[in-house]
């Protein structure tokens, strides 16, 4: 039978339960609203897991209203944007129940954002069309900016999420402009028509112009340094499993959208080289910036935000390579992260809700009765540094290898035990009370005390609460630890990275030719330097928590206050940053391309 | 950073952008020339299916999935604006508002008026296939229409004519109507979003298959879901205050 | 011939009270010119338009475009006046005149 | 060129210029004065443009616009009442 | 014709510059709903009479109505 | 003048991103938003004129022979006002929650968030 149907349904059954959704929440008790969400999501997660079978290995292409590529739009569901949809659904399946005793509203805002953010994530990760990328890009940012703000007594909420807004939304029109730029040389939208009219005829300014244009919005969107400033803000404020799914799968899509859109459209074009180097240096300066701010907080939710662009930054150095392998490598990465950041930030929910605070300072000790939570915390928090067999542990491995520099090797492992450390550290002082609680406070930083309690429960945590956080968890080490994840995945980069498959398959709807491509699994050295980076995370964190950094911290005053400082929350100050970034990229694409 | 940083660093920022940008303006083909390869083949698409507003057509017909998501765009942002403004735990709603007195010949012509626009508005809806104008243009011109209750009335005639609830309901199917249009035609006609219907003739108001129907579920959709918007809105300028 | 005539003189009309308006300083003389280009520039530009289309739905909508500039004109005149006289303070915000 | 395009050009210079330029100075009751004026052109502007590009389909715009630009300017006339 | 759309053009970005440099909230919504205005004109200058309708619809009273009331209620809660 | 058009539309874009770099007042940075955003629908409708075609639109009779400007931009455009009109609520309804909570609209006053 001809699969082509499942991707515009796996589209539309959110949009339509949405409505539903929103349509009964006038009238029906709460029980029935949540009940519908979370049944919405689950059917999601079962058309998507049935689209990732059927996909298997190739490439499904649906010509949406029968037109053809040049004039309609085609969704193009392969390996990668399926896998990429399925998380997004699972990820907004979790929340739902996790939600399911966190809001007091009675009202269904929150159900239905949800849905329909789930709605734009899996449109962006499954369209073949530029303009449609940008509608979709847009329908997420529409509604993850009303779920940043939606803790509206809060004033950093409300702050978070308006920063968000304006920066997303001025990336976003970068990219309008480049597609216009785009559509005035060639006359196309689709990815596929698009780079086939640009293979061939290299690339002079406006084509290069346009790409950097293009890629703005989503590099903002990947939260990539110098566009990364709205990230850290909105995941500190959104409400906690929100950040589970802005961490976890909307900041990654926008790198899925830049290789993407790179690949398909500019690959003839652009040289490959110039796209490599660029890309894996603003990967390894995001990847430094994010580990080094990420140590620097006490706000646990900015610090799991600012390990989430330590964390981008490596999966762009992956995805960088522009080559089969990394691109797997940095899927698994990413599904992996999804995983434990997801489970990392439910975690901390539960801190909110239980003690009205995510001050790791304040908070010292008081962790210490949340029985099964404190455990998950730690173990969440060794997987973020890359503990074999987590998922994480795997990606990187994979990743590792394929960016073949030693030096790169070095970025990997000090990255992820940077992060994992913080989170440890955070971990050990609250969950377990080690050490004594820090007294200096920097006056250029969130702390996390005033922040306002999510929902108000008894002393018990209920079940809604701790079982997606296990299944995140369990999720993630089934990544690592499920051989045909990795498999599907190796074969999925081959095929993301292959733009003449991609033409020939939207043109002619040919299948894909069956090449295995080599599988990756464990290597000796991947897990070594696993339990290396794990074993540095586990090292810094009893060292921070026992205070030996003291004269570290002396010596590095001066430079983090500055980047203390940088990080204003002034709209002002984040706006002249992103235009700064774009002439940047411009210097660095353009440039070097140029004949 | 300090206002003179900010503004040197988007100074630097622009200056590159904007090099680059006239650079590419320069290889942009000339304004007004006539190298258009979507437009050839978009339009005989759209008069072969009896659509003459190609824009239309465009929209839901060519690249409806396009409209699709503009439209959840729209509910998401009615639905999160209300989440925004949601009244807090520490509002009330007044249910008085002191108000401004109208001019008599204003209100007058106001709801003189509104008839006429909502007249226009359901024309606009209508016709989005034949003459400009479409469902979007049209639904917001009925919300409009509406809110003359306000601007040359008064909010409590507004208030007593806008069962809101029920315009929540209608935004609510409008936007589903359109994804369950998209699904009947994979069911129909085995794709979504085909263009299903018989085309009928050209420039007739029954023609161009769905697109009349998309265009209605669309307008039903618009003029609901600005009015709930704007209610929100009106209800945070008006009738919402702390509670001391 | 008259219709360029009927069409110059709904030019000069609506040019020389929108110039004029801008060249005054004072908001209600500017307010009083606002008048002239709806109940005269806009009656002898519509009836241009009218007249060179003859009798049809078309003219019927330009007449019931021009009717309605004319018509709310002055109401909208008038309810700028008013809120200009309520933000100088000339009258009290709030009544009714 | 016809009458109907030199009747445009002069409506937009020298009408909808100086109008839009009223509209854009000068505190918020000289620019609703500008914004009245400014409407009222425009749709003068429109239906003048029409007939030189000869579409009559046109002329809902300019119809739309003169029945919501009444709805418009109220909401500034009513809305700027209470003086800051 | 060429010209005419030349101005169009011109008066536009004209606008928008103005629409910028005006500090103050209300007077900028004014000088905003005139900008769009502007941009109706410009659409049908370049033969879009759709997108002028969509321009007239959105901008002429509902965007400028929740930026008088957000203003209003922003005033509100200065004072 | 060939490029004039276009020169408009990244004006407007740019512009509108000065205008909320030195804004003062967060309603005055939304507004500046949407006018980046117009920049963006005047260079799409740029790019899609054609100097003496007629309208895409061609009335209810039969179909007008000779070129017509190219459709697609408009509805491009058109999706693009309506995303305009919707991002401006939602910011809109985030500074109405900001005012409350901050007591200011001045961004430099707003100092929450910072590290």
């Amino acid at each position: 039978m001809d699969p082509s149907w499942l991707p515009p349904t796996v589209i539309a059954i959110p949009l339509i339960g949405a409505c539903l959704v929103l349509a009964l929440a006038q009238h029906t008790p709460r029980l029935v609203v949540d009940v519908a969400a979370l049944v919405t999501a689950l059917f999601t997660v079962a058309g998507g897991a049935v689209l990732l079978v059927v996909v298997g290995a190739g490439r499904v292409v649906t010509r949406v209203g029968g037109w053809t590529p040049q004039i309609g739009i085609v969704l193009v569901a392969d390996p990668i944007g399926t896998a990429l949809a399925l998380l997004a659904a699972i990820l907004t399946a979790c929340a739902l129940l996790y939600t399911w005793r966190y809001f007091d509203s009675a009202e269904a805002h929150v159900h239905v954002l949800l849905l329909l953010f789930l709605a734009g994530m899996v449109g962006f990760a499954l369209t073949a069309d530029l303009f449609d990328l940008f509608v979709f890009f847009e329908l997420m940012g529409a509604a993850a900016y009303a779920l940043t703000g939606h803790k509206i007594e809060e004033p950093q909420a409300v702050h978070g999420g308006f920063a968000f807004g304006v920066v997303n939304s001025l990336g976003a029109y970068f990219s309008l402009t480049g597609i216009a730029l785009l559509y005035a040389r060639t006359g196309r939208l689709g990815l596929a028509p698009l780079g086939a009219a640009l293979t061939g005829r290299g690339a002079d300014v406006l084509v290069l112009a346009a790409m950097v244009l293009v890629l703005t919005g989503l590099l903002v969107k990947a939260a990539i340094v110098p566009f990364h400033f709205w990230l850290a803000d909105a995941h500190a404020v959104a409400p906690s499993p929100v950040c589970a799914l802005f961490s976890g799968v909307m900041a990654p899509l926008g790198l899925y959208g830049v290789v993407r859109v790179y690949v398909t459209v500019f690959g003839a074009a652009v040289p490959a080289v110039v796209a490599h180097r660029t890309l894996v240096g603003l990967g390894v300066v995001t990847a430094g910036l994010g580990a080094v701010m990420c140590l620097a907080q006490r706000h646990l939710k900015r610090m799991l935000a600012y390990s989430t662009i330590a964390h981008l930054g490596l999966f762009l150095v992956g995805m960088a390579t522009l080559s089969g392998q990394g691109m797997a490598g940095s899927m698994v990465y990413l599904l992996g992260h999804a995983g434990v950041k997801g489970a990392l930030f439910l975690l901390v929910g539960l801190l909110l809700a239980r003690h009205g605070n995510v001050d790791e300072v304040g908070l010292h000790g008081r962790g210490r009765a949340d029985g099964v939570a404190r455990w998950l915390f730690v173990l969440a928090a060794l997987a973020l540094a890359g503990l074999p067999p987590f998922g994480t542990g795997l990606g990187k491995a994979i990743s590792e290898e394929a960016a073949e520099r030693w030096w790169l090797v070095g970025i990997f492992v000090l990255v992820s035990a940077a992060t994992g450390g913080a989170a440890l550290r955070a971990g050990l002082r609250v969950h377990f009370g080690l050490g004594k609680p820090p007294t200096d406070a920097d006056p250029d930083t969130t702390s996390g005390e005033d922040e306002a309690q999510e929902g108000r429960f008894p002393a018990r945590i209920p079940m809604t609460m701790v079982v997606p956080v296990v299944v995140l968890l369990v999720g993630a080490v089934a990544i690592g630890v499920v051989p045909a994840v990795a498999d599907r995945l190796a074969e999925g980069g081959r095929l993301f990275v292959d733009q003449a498959g991609y033409l020939e398959a939207v043109t002619h709807g040919a299948a894909a030719t069956q090449t295995p491509a080599p599988a990756r699994w464990w290597t000796l050295s991947g897990v070594a330097l696993g339990v290396l980076s794990t074993a540095l995370a586990v090292t810094l964190a009893l060292l921070a928590v026992h205070g030996r950094f003291g004269w570290l911290g002396r010596l590095l005053d001066t430079p983090l206050r500055t980047l203390h400082r940088a990080h204003s929350g002034h709209v002002g100050d984040y706006v002249a940053w992103l235009l700064g970034g774009v002439a940047v990229l411009s210097g660095l694409l353009i440039l070097p391309a140029l004949p | 950073m300090s206002r003179r940083l900010r503004l040197v660093v988007f100074g630097l920022g622009v200056s590159g952008i904007g090099v680059v940008f006239v650079l590419a303006a320069l290889l942009i083909p000339r304004f007004g020339g006539g190298d258009h390869p979507y437009r050839d083949l978009a339009v005989p698409a759209a008069v072969a299916r009896s659509a003459p507003n190609v824009v239309s057509a465009l929209n839901f017909d060519q690249r409806a999935l396009d409209t699709l998501g503009e439209e959840t765009i729209l509910l998401a942002s009615v639905v999160g604006a209300a989440a925004l403004l949601r009244p807090t735990t520490s509002e009330h709603e007044r249910s008085i508002v002191a108000e401004d007195r109208i001019l008599s010949a204003t209100t007058l012509l106001g709801y003189l008026l509104l008839p006429v626009t909502l007249l226009v508005g359901l024309d606009v809806v209508a016709h989005g296939h034949l003459t400009p104008g479409g469902g979007f243009q049209g639904g917001v011109v009925l919300a409009t229409g509406l809110h003359l209750l306000y601007v040359a009335g008064s909010y409590s005639t507004l208030v007593r004519l806008r069962p809101l609830t029920w315009y929540g309901i209608a935004e609510a199917l409008g936007a589903g109507a359109f994804a369950v249009l998209g699904v009947s035609g994979l069911v129909a006609a085995g794709g979504f979003l085909v263009n299903m219907l018989p085309y009928g003739r050209f420039g007739d108001l029954f023609s161009a298959g769905t697109v009349p129907l998309l265009n209605l579920a669309v307008g039903c959709e618009v003029a609901s879901g600005v009015i709930v918007l704007l209610a929100q809105f009106l209800a945070q300028a008006l009738t919402v205050r702390a509670t001391r | 011939m008259m219709y360029w005539v009927l069409l110059g003189l709904g030019c000069v009309v609506t040019v020389s009270c929108t110039v004029a308006a801008t060249l005054t300083g004072d908001l209600y003389r500017r307010l009083h010119l606002l008048t002239p280009v709806t109940s005269l520039g806009a009656p002898l530009v519509g009836l241009t338009v009218a007249l060179a289309n003859g009798l049809s739905l078309v003219t019927g909508l330009v007449l019931l475009t021009v009717a309605l500039l004319m018509v709310s004109g002055p109401v909208l005149g008038s309810a700028i006046g008013h809120c200009a006289a309520a933000r100088d303070g000339s009258i009290q915000a709030g009544s009714s005149s | 060129m016809t009458q109907w395009t030199v009747a445009a050009m002069v409506l937009m210079g020298g009408g909808l210029a100086p109008a839009l330029w009223l509209a854009s100075r000068g505190t918020a009751v000289c620019r609703l004065i500008g914004l009245q004026l400014v409407s009222s052109v425009s749709v003068l502007v429109l239906l003048v443009l029409v007939q030189a590009i000869g579409q009559p389909s046109y002329l809902i715009v300019p119809l739309v616009l003169a029945l919501l630009s009444f709805a418009g300017t109220l909401v500034f006339a009513r809305l700027l009442r209470s003086a800051p | 014709m060429n010209m005419l759309v030349m101005l169009g053009f011109a008066l536009v970005a004209a606008m928008g510059t103005a629409v910028v440099f005006t500090g103050e909230p209300e007077r900028q919504a004014v000088t905003l709903s005139a900008y769009g205005l502007s941009l109706t004109v410009l659409f049908i200058l370049v033969q879009a009479p759709d997108v002028a309708l969509s321009q007239v619809a959105v901008g002429t009273a509902v965007v400028p109505l929740m930026v008088m009331l957000a203003v209003r209620k922003v005033r509100g809660r200065r004072e | 003048m060939n490029m004039f058009p276009y020169l408009v539309g990244g004006w407007l874009l740019l512009v509108g991103c000065l205008g909320v770099v030195r804004s003062r007042d967060l309603v005055h940075t939304v507004v500046c938003v949407s006018v980046a955003q117009s920049g963006t629908y005047v260079l799409l409708v740029a790019v899609g004129y054609q100097s003496g075609a007629a309208a895409p639109v061609q009335g209810e009779g039969t179909p007008v022979p000779g070129p017509v400007v190219d459709p697609v931009v408009q509805a491009l455009t058109l999706t693009d006002i309506v995303v305009s009109a919707t991002v401006t609520a939602l910011l809109l309804g985030l500074v109405i929650q900001i005012a409350k909570l901050h007591g200011t609209v001045d961004p430099d006053r707003l100092n929450d968030l910072r590290g």
